[in-house]
């Protein structure tokens, strides 16, 4: 796949399974480009004071990847050499530490994809339908030391 | 004259409504705030997403107002809350 | 490694090994930061219109450790919420569309990272004591259909 | 007085002298444009870096001028010329 140049591609994936830096950077190499520039997005132990166990997305799905192809075309146009625009989002359960988005972006020359990655992820924060929900641990000594978990929903 | 349409509900909606989706009869014309307040007649603890809700119709988003809907049989509506993915 | 919280590490590799994105992401992640930003760097099959086969690293080793450290302090001070700071960096030969360097940053936040990880590649490219010989395929018409090649320094 | 350093060539200075490192007695203290010269003088194919080197004492960087550098025996002096990593 590296080997040969490809038009540019728009690679959008929604998956359960674990998401890989490495399947998203080999994803967007190309022989013409001498950039990647990569976002990773991981689910952090803590929100609001409160320790987070685990985090848990659900997407519209078909929208979601409609408006991923929106913000595609608006980098396309923003920085017209960028090669490949590759997104990997994970739904349902998410531990902490792993990673919930993988952006990769590749183009002949760093500004283009370092650029475009900042914008893909606030475009996509912003813009694309998708929900996660952060699973609580409550405060062990309020609760009779008994360990329980409470659902909210995440701004 | 009324069309039957599908409604998606997404976050803290689904939690509320406890449905993922269903199929209700609603005026082919109407706002999109006679919309949402038709899914909250049904649903009446919709009414706390108020002011954070919008919708989609058939996945193009429109705000809550005096928009005009125009709503064929079979079309998709989802209930939006805050996005919060990334 | 990625279930305890470590304090703020700087991560530096000089090898002659392939790079792995993988790896630098690993190295940085951390329960307590939402945001890893990555950069990579890799060989292009073309270089001012002449076609390059690879690419050859050289450095001043103990220098450009000494000079990645200066640019990881300057980031801390810049953008105090940085957490782990990975930069591996290949040696030797380094084929076309492979990894010549990858960075990682991890932050709480997402904007320092990304921030963070455009400034240490510029900087990087300024400041650290490594060059790059390109390896360019002859034009086969005017050479007789003999494949030779033309090692030149590049700028 | 005159001291022994180690001198470092890298890239394209290390094709033109065709050495990776040498040890070379120059005087203990002297500007770094004598430096070079004192380079150019043992490999005068150097000359042709003039514009784009600089040097780098105890692994510091040093630009070509009136500035005094000091040497001590064992002291590192590297050539180098334009930089292109990353």
């Amino acid at each position: 796949m590296n080997g040969t140049n490809r038009g540019p591609q728009d690679l959008i994936k929604l998956t359960h399974d674990k998401l890989s830096a490495d399947a998203v950077s080999d994803a967007v190499l190309c022989p013409s480009c001498g950039a990647v520039s990569m976002f990773i997005g991981t689910t952090r132990n803590s929100f609001e004071g409160k320790k987070v166990i685990q985090l848990e997305y659900e997407a519209y799905v078909s929208m979601a990847e409609s408006e991923l192809k929106k913000i595609f075309k608006s980098i396309r146009e923003k920085w017209s050499t960028v090669q490949h625009i590759c997104v990997h989002h994970r739904l349902g359960v998410v531990p902490v530490s792993e990673a919930s988005v993988i952006i990769g972006i590749s183009s002949p020359h760093r500004t283009e994809s370092l650029e475009a990655v900042q914008y893909c992820i606030n475009a996509l924060k912003s813009t694309v339908p998708i929900w996660k929900k952060e699973i609580y641990e409550m405060d062990v000594k309020t609760n009779s030391g008994i360990l329980q978990t409470c659902a909210e929903v995440c701004r | 004259m009324n069309t039957e349409i599908l409604v998606l509900y997404f976050a803290r909606s689904a939690e509320i409504t406890g449905l993922r989706s269903e199929h209700i009869s609603v005026p082919q014309v109407l706002t999109s705030l006679q919309l949402w307040e038709e899914l909250v007649r049904r649903h009446p603890r919709l009414c706390v997403l108020r002011e954070q809700v919008i919708l989609a119709v058939r996945q193009e988003y429109v705000v809550l107002g005096n928009q005009p809907v125009i709503l064929q049989s079979g079309d998709e509506v989802a209930v939006i809350p805050p996005l919060s993915g990334g």
